[in-house]
C-alpha cells in the first residue's frame, strides 16, 4: 500500500499510531523490523515458499460455472482463501508475522480473536515457529466458539477468556494490548487484521496482499482479461484489502466491500461503519478510524451472524478508499447471508464461512445485471465447516437440536457416576 | 500560576507531593465529592479525575471495571465536565487533571474539550494513548489554553526520547515505574531507582511516579527520588472495600500525617 | 494398478467381482466407460485440471522440520491431502468418479460413508456436477457423526440411516448395493474406497494415484532422492494405495500401511486385517479379500477410534502387496494414535485426522531408528477438524463436555417454549 | 432324476409348480420344521433354505433381518446343514436347495460345502452374489456332485448373456421379475411379460419367477407364462404375523386347492 497521507502510517485522514508511551520504543523497532523485510526481496520469496508449502498457495481461483448458469450475467469466479491451512486468509498474515518474529529474535506470541479464526492461526504459526502463546478471547466468544478453544489449546496455546466490556473482539484487542505493554521484550503482538496502530494495517495488508497478486494472474489466464468487480467481506478488512490490492491500479475494476448488515443497518444490531448512520470518525485501540459509537465516543456493541465481522471499527486503508469512493460499501444482512450461503453450498459444492459469505451475498445482487463476457471474482476468505455450531444453529436444524441434546446426556451421565 | 510552577513552590514546603486519582461516575458522583473531599482535606496536591472510555486499553482490571461501571450507570462526558466544574471551586488547594482516553476529547471536539477544561480551571491532561507524535493539535491547543499536556517517560524510554518527549510536555511527568498497565505493584528496587535517575536527568518537570503504592513505607521511599507519589488503583479499591470516609485517614497515613 | 493375475480384476489371490446378476449389464457398462477414459488422455487432463482449479492440488508435501528434529532421525515429510478441498482425499476419487459419470450420462450418484468424509466428499461432488444424491449411512454413524450429516443435507443430499446389521459402514455398503440394483439405468454408485468388485479397486486407486505422482516429484525436488519409507493408514486403503502407487516401482522404497490396531491387535476391539490373526480368506460386498470374521463367515464386529478405518475388509490390492511384501503392515492403537496427534498439533501447528494419525504413530517409532540422510513421506490423508466431536471426547476434555451441556440447555429450553 | 427332470416331471401333472424359502434358525430351527411340514403338506415343489449371512446384500429388508436375528440367537453354518439332513429324510417328496452367499460356501470349504450337502439330498443351491465368472470351481464341484448351480435371469440380461448364462446352470432358471432386492411387489404389466417371454426363448430349463406373490391371482397369472411361482418375503411374513399353522392354508390357497 502507499501512504496517502504524507505523515507515517495515515491513510488520508485515517491510522497512526495512538499507543501508550511505553510501546514507543517496541513500535519503533518493529517498525524498522518491517521495514527491513519489506525492503529485501529474500522474505518475501522465503513467505511466499512457506505459504506453498505449509498452506497450499495459490489458493484455486474456481470458477463458478453453476452460479453463473444460475444468475445469468457476469462469469463468477471464487478466490478460494477457504483452502488455506487452518481453513481461512488469516493464514497469510500469521505466517507472514511469524516469519518477522523469527527475524525479530523474540520467543513468544499474543494474539487477539473473536471467532477463534485468528486464534486459531495464530497458535498453528506459533507451534510450527516454537512460539509461546497466549490467544486473548471474549469471555462470549470463549462460550460461543469452544471448538476453536479446544484447537488452540491443543496446539498449545494458552487461551485467556476475557471478562471485560462486551467480552467479544474489541475487548481481546484492549487485553492483548494491555499484556504487551508488559512483555514487549520477549512478546510480538500478532494483530489479526489490517487494523490497529501503524504499522499493522500497512503490514498486515502487505501479507494478505498474495490473495490480490495471485487472483490478478489467474483471472487473466483463466478469463483472459481485468474481472468487472471483486467482492469481499469487510470485517477488519484484512482478506478485502488483500485481493483488492491485486486490482487498485485497474481503475475500471470495481471494488465492493461487504459489511455486517445484521438484523438490518436501521437496526441497533448490525456491525456496518462505512454504511448506515452509526459511525463517526474517532480513535480507539491505536488507530484512527470509522467506528460504531456513541456521542460521547463510547463504542457501541455490535452484531453480526458472522463473529468475524463483529466489530467496531474498520481498516483505515479502507476507511480512506472507501471516502475516496474507489471501494463501493455494500451491507448484507444476517438472513441474506444464510440464503447465499444455502445456494453456494447446493448450487457449487462449496460451503463459505459465514463471513464470507457476505460477500456472497452482494455478488449475487450485482451479478445478474452484468454481461455475459465481464467477470466477477468474490473472495472467499474462509470455509464454513468450521462454523457448524453457528450455521447448523442458524438453520434451527432439529436434528443438529436433538445430538447436541443427547451428546450432553452422555456426558452429564458419565460426570454422574 | 501553572502547574509546574505550583509543584514546585508546594515542593519547598513538602518532601514530596501527592496526586491520586478517581474514575468519575464510579461509584457515583456523590461518593466522587466525598473521596474528593477527603483527599483534599488531607493534603493531596493533584487529583486526575478520570472521563470514563469504554476502551481503556492502559488501564488495569480494577480501573477498567470501574470505568465499565460508570458507564453502565449512564455517566455522560457532559456530566463529568459538569462535576468537574463544581469540584474545581469547591476545592481551590488541589490541582485537577483530566485523565481519559484520547477519543473521548476527539468526539467531543479537540478545542471545545480543552478550551472547556481550562474555563473551568482544569490545570492539564493525562491522555495515555496520545503520543506526542499524534498530538500535534491536542499540544497547540494546550499550549493556546494554558493547561498541561502530561507526557510520560517509561521504563523502555531511550534518553533521546525522553528528552523529546519532555519538551512538548509541561506540569509534570508522569513516570511509569514498570511495565505494564495500572494496578500492580511494583517493587522499589535497583531497576526503578536507575529508571528515576535517568528520567531526572532527562528533564527539568516535576516527576510524578506511581507503582502501586499503599503504604507510608511507599511514599518515604520515593521521597528524595521524585516529586510526586502517584495513588491509582489504591484508593479505589478503599472506597470499594471500606467507603469514602477511609479515603482520608489512608491519605494522611501515607503522607505521614 | 497393473493386475497380476491373468483375471479380470484380479490382484494375485483377491479381488474380482462378486456382483449379483442383476448388476451384470451396470458393470459391463461401468467397465466399458472405465476403459475408455483410462486410455483417454484428456480425461485425465480434465481431472488433474479439475482437481488444481477446484481442490488446490497438487497438495504440498509439507517438510516437518520440528518432528524431524524431535525424533533426531529420517527427515519427516507430510504429504498434505488435509488440504483438499472438504479436507480429506476422498475428494480425489469422488470428482474422479463424477468426471465419469458425466460422461455415463447418468444423473444420479449413491454411496456408503463411516466416518461421513466419503458422504460429504460425494455430496459435494454432487452438487457441483449437478446429480442428484443419497448417501447411505449406518445408523450408529449418523449419530455420531451428526455434523457430516448436517453438511450432506445442507449440501443437497438425502442422507439415509441404515438401520440394519452393525449399523457401519459395512452395513451402508450394502444397503447402498440395494439401492443400486434397483436403480442402475440413471444412478451410480460411488464407492469411496479401493475396495468392492471389479473395476472400483482399480478405478479408485487410479484416480487417487495422483497422490503418489505429485509426492514422488516433490520428494525429489526437495529431498533429491527417493524416501526410505511412506506410511499410510488403511481403512479401505485408497489413500494408501494413492500415494503408494508413486514408488511402487522403486523397490528400496519401503511402503508401510497401518491399520487400526483399536484398543490392542490381542484383543476383540480393532479392525486389522493383515496384522493380528482374527482375519481370513473371504467373499464379501462383492470382492474377495482378508476380511474380518467368524469361522462361519460372518463379519466380525470391529473397532478403531478412527470411523474411517473401522471396516472388515482391505483392498484386494494391498492384500496381493501384503502376501508378495512389497507392502508392511502395522496396527497402532487408539491410545498410540491421540499421543502422536497431540505431539503432531503442538509440534507442527497441523491437526491430522484420526485415521490419519494412525500412519503417523508407526513413523514415529521408524523414524528414530533412521539415517538423518533419508527421508520419509507420511501421508495425511485428512485434517482432524471435522473430527472435534470424536477428539474432544478422546480427550475426555472437560470444558468440551460443559460447552456441550449448555448448548444443550439452550435447545431444550428453547424446544420447551 | 436330477432337478430339472424331477420338475419337468411334476409339470406334467400341474400348471405351475411352487417354490417356498425360509431363513434358517429364524425365529427357530423349531419353527422352521413346522413351517417346512406347512409347506410340503400343501403340495410345494422346492424348498429354498436360506444360511444366514451377516451380508445378505441381495435380500430386501424382511429376509435381511431374519438373516440377523437368526445369526444373533446364534445359528452356526453346521447347524442349518445337520436340519436340513433331517428336513430332506423327513420331506423326500420336496426339492431341497440351499440359498445362502458365496462366503458361507467359501469358508466351509467349497467341495466340503457341496459334497456334503449333495450327500443329504440338496437338490441345488441359489448363491446371488456369485456370477459364472467367479464360480469355476463352484460350477465343476456341482457337477461332480450332481447338485444344480441355479442362474438368474434378469430384465438387465441380454439375450447374449442369457445363453452364456442358461449354459452354466441346470435345474432352473431364478427369473427375477425386476430390479431391486427381495421382498418388493411387482406388478404383472406387459414389461414382465415381455421379459418372460425373451427368458423363455433364451433357455430350455424351467423358469421359476417370485415378484412378490402373495394371493391365488397372481399365481394364476403367472400360469403359462412361467413354470414356477417362488414365494420368498410372503410366508415370512406370514409366520411372524400369525404362525407357523398359517403356512398351510396360505399355500393350499395359492395353489387353488
Ligand atoms: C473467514 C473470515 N473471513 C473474514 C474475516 C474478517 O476479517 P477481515 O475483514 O480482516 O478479513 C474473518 C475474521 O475472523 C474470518 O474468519
Ligand atoms: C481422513 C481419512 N483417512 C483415511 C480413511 C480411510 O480410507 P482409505 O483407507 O480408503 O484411505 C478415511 C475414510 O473415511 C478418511 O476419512
Amino acid at each position: 500500500m502507499n501512504q496517502a497521507n504524507s505523515k507515517r502510517g495515515y491513510f488520508g485522514n485515517w491510522g497512526g499510531a495512538f499507543i501508550p508511551e511505553v510501546l514507543h520504543q517496541t513500535f519503533t523497532e518493529l517498525n524498522e523490523a518491517y521495514l527491513r523485510v519489506r525492503g529485501d526481496e529474500t522474505f518475501w520469496q522465503e513467505y511466499v515458499d512457506l505459504m506453498a508449502n505449509y498452506s497450499c498457495r495459490p489458493t484455486p481461483l474456481t470458477f463458478a460455472e453453476n452460479l453463473t448458469k444460475h444468475f445469468g450475467g457476469a462469469r463468477i469466479y471464487i478466490k478460494r482463501e477457504d483452502l488455506n491451512h487452518t481453513g481461512a486468509h488469516k493464514a497469510n498474515n500469521v505466517m507472514g508475522q511469524g516469519l518477522l518474529v523469527k527475524r525479530m529474535g523474540k520467543k513468544r506470541v499474543i494474539a487477539e480473536t473473536g471467532a477463534g479464526q485468528h486464534g486459531v492461526a495464530t497458535a498453528t504459526m506459533a507451534a510450527r515457529f516454537g512460539f509461546a502463546c497466549t490467544i486473548y478471547m471474549g469471555e462470549e466468544d470463549v462460550a460461543r466458539q469452544r471448538p476453536n478453544v479446544f484447537w488452540m489449546e491443543k496446539l498449545g496455546a494458552t487461551v485467556v477468556p476475557v471478562t471485560d466490556g462486551s467480552r467479544t473482539l474489541k475487548d481481546a484487542i484492549n487485553e492483548a494490548f494491555r499484556d504487551w505493554v508488559a512483555s514487549m521484550d520477549s512478546t510480538h503482538y500478532v494483530l489479526g487484521t489490517v487494523c490497529g496502530p501503524h504499522p499493522f494495517p500497512e503490514m498486515v495488508a502487505w501479507f494478505q496482499s498474495i490473495i490480490g497478486q495471485e487472483a490478478r494472474k489467474q483471472i487473466l489466464a483463466q478469463h483472459g482479461n481485468m474481472p468487472a468487480a471483486v467482492y469481499a467481506c469487510v470485517g477488519g478488512g484484512s482478506n478485502a484489502l488483500g485481493i483488492f490490492q491485486g486490482f487498485m491500479a485497474e481503475r475500471a475494476v470495481e471494488l465492493v466491500g461487504v459489511e455486517a448488515g445484521g438484523k438490518g443497518i436501521d437496526t441497533d444490531h448490525h456491525a456496518s461503519r462505512m454504511t448506515g448512520t452509526r459511525a463517526a470518525a474517532g480513535v480507539a485501540q491505536g488507530y484512527k478510524t470509522m467506528f460504531l459509537q456513541d456521542d460521547d465516543g463510547q463504542m457501541l456493541d455490535t452484531h453480526s451472524i458472522a463473529a468475524g465481522l463483529d466489530y467496531v471499527g474498520i481498516s483505515p486503508i479502507l476507511a480512506d478508499l472507501g471516502d475516496s469512493g474507489r471501494v463501493r460499501f455494500e451491507a448484507a444482512t444476517d438472513r441474506e447471508v444464510i440464503e447465499a450461503l444455502e445456494l453456494t453450498m447446493r448450487t457449487e459444492g462449496i460451503i463459505p464461512a459465514l463471513e464470507s459469505s457476505h460477500a456472497f451475498v452482494q455478488a449475487f445482487k450485482d451479478a445478474p445485471e452484468m454481461n455475459p463476457h465481464e467477470a466477477i471474482i468474490i473472495n472467499m476468505s474462509g470455509r464454513g465447516d468450521k462454523d457448524i455450531f453457528t450455521i447448523a444453529h442458524a438453520f434451527d436444524d432439529p436434528s443438529w437440536k436433538k445430538f447436541i441434546i443427547g451428546r450432553a446426556q452422555e456426558y452429564r451421565k458419565s460426570s454422574g457416576e | 500560576m501553572n502547574l509546574t510552577a505550583d509543584l514546585q513552590k508546594r515542593l519547598q514546603n513538602k518532601p514530596i507531593l501527592l496526586m491520586t486519582h478517581l474514575v468519575l461516575g464510579y461509584p457515583s458522583l456523590e461518593v466522587n465529592r466525598e473521596v474528593i473531599r477527603q483527599m483534599a482535606e488531607n493534603g493531596v496536591d493533584c487529583i486526575e479525575l478520570q472521563i470514563p472510555f469504554s476502551e481503556p486499553m492502559a488501564d488495569g482490571p480494577v480501573i477498567l471495571r470501574a470505568n465499565q461501571d460508570a458507564l453502565n450507570r449512564g455517566i455522560r462526558v457532559a456530566d463529568c465536565i459538569q462535576f468537574a466544574a463544581d469540584i474545581v471551586q469547591e476545592f481551590p488547594q488541589v490541582n485537577f487533571l483530566f485523565m481519559t482516553y484520547y477519543n473521548i476529547i476527539f468526539r467531543y471536539g479537540e478545542e471545545d474539550f480543552i478550551k472547556g477544561a481550562a474555563e473551568i480551571g482544569i490545570k492539564g491532561f493525562i491522555v495515555p494513548d496520545l503520543p506526542p507524535e499524534e498530538g500535534e493539535s491536542y499540544l497547540s491547543l494546550s499550549k493556546k489554553y494554558r493547561t498541561a499536556p502530561i507526557m510520560f517517560f517509561t521504563p523502555t524510554s531511550t534518553e533521546e526520547r525522553m528528552r523529546k518527549v519532555e519538551k512538548m510536555g509541561s506540569g509534570f511527568i508522569y513516570c511509569v515505574a514498570r511495565k505494564g498497565v495500572t494496578g500492580k505493584k511494583t517493587a522499589m528496587d535497583d531497576s526503578l531507582a536507575r529508571s528515576l535517575n535517568s528520567y531526572r536527568s532527562a528533564t527539568s518537570l516535576p516527576l510524578a511516579v506511581g507503582f502501586g503504592i499503599s503504604s507510608r513505607e511507599d511514599v518515604a521511599m520515593l521521597e528524595g527520588k521524585a516529586d510526586m507519589a502517584v495513588i491509582g488503583t489504591a484508593t479505589i479499591r478503599l472506597v470499594d472495600n471500606q467507603g469514602p470516609a477511609a479515603v482520608g485517614p489512608f491519605i494522611a497515613e501515607l503522607l505521614g500525617h
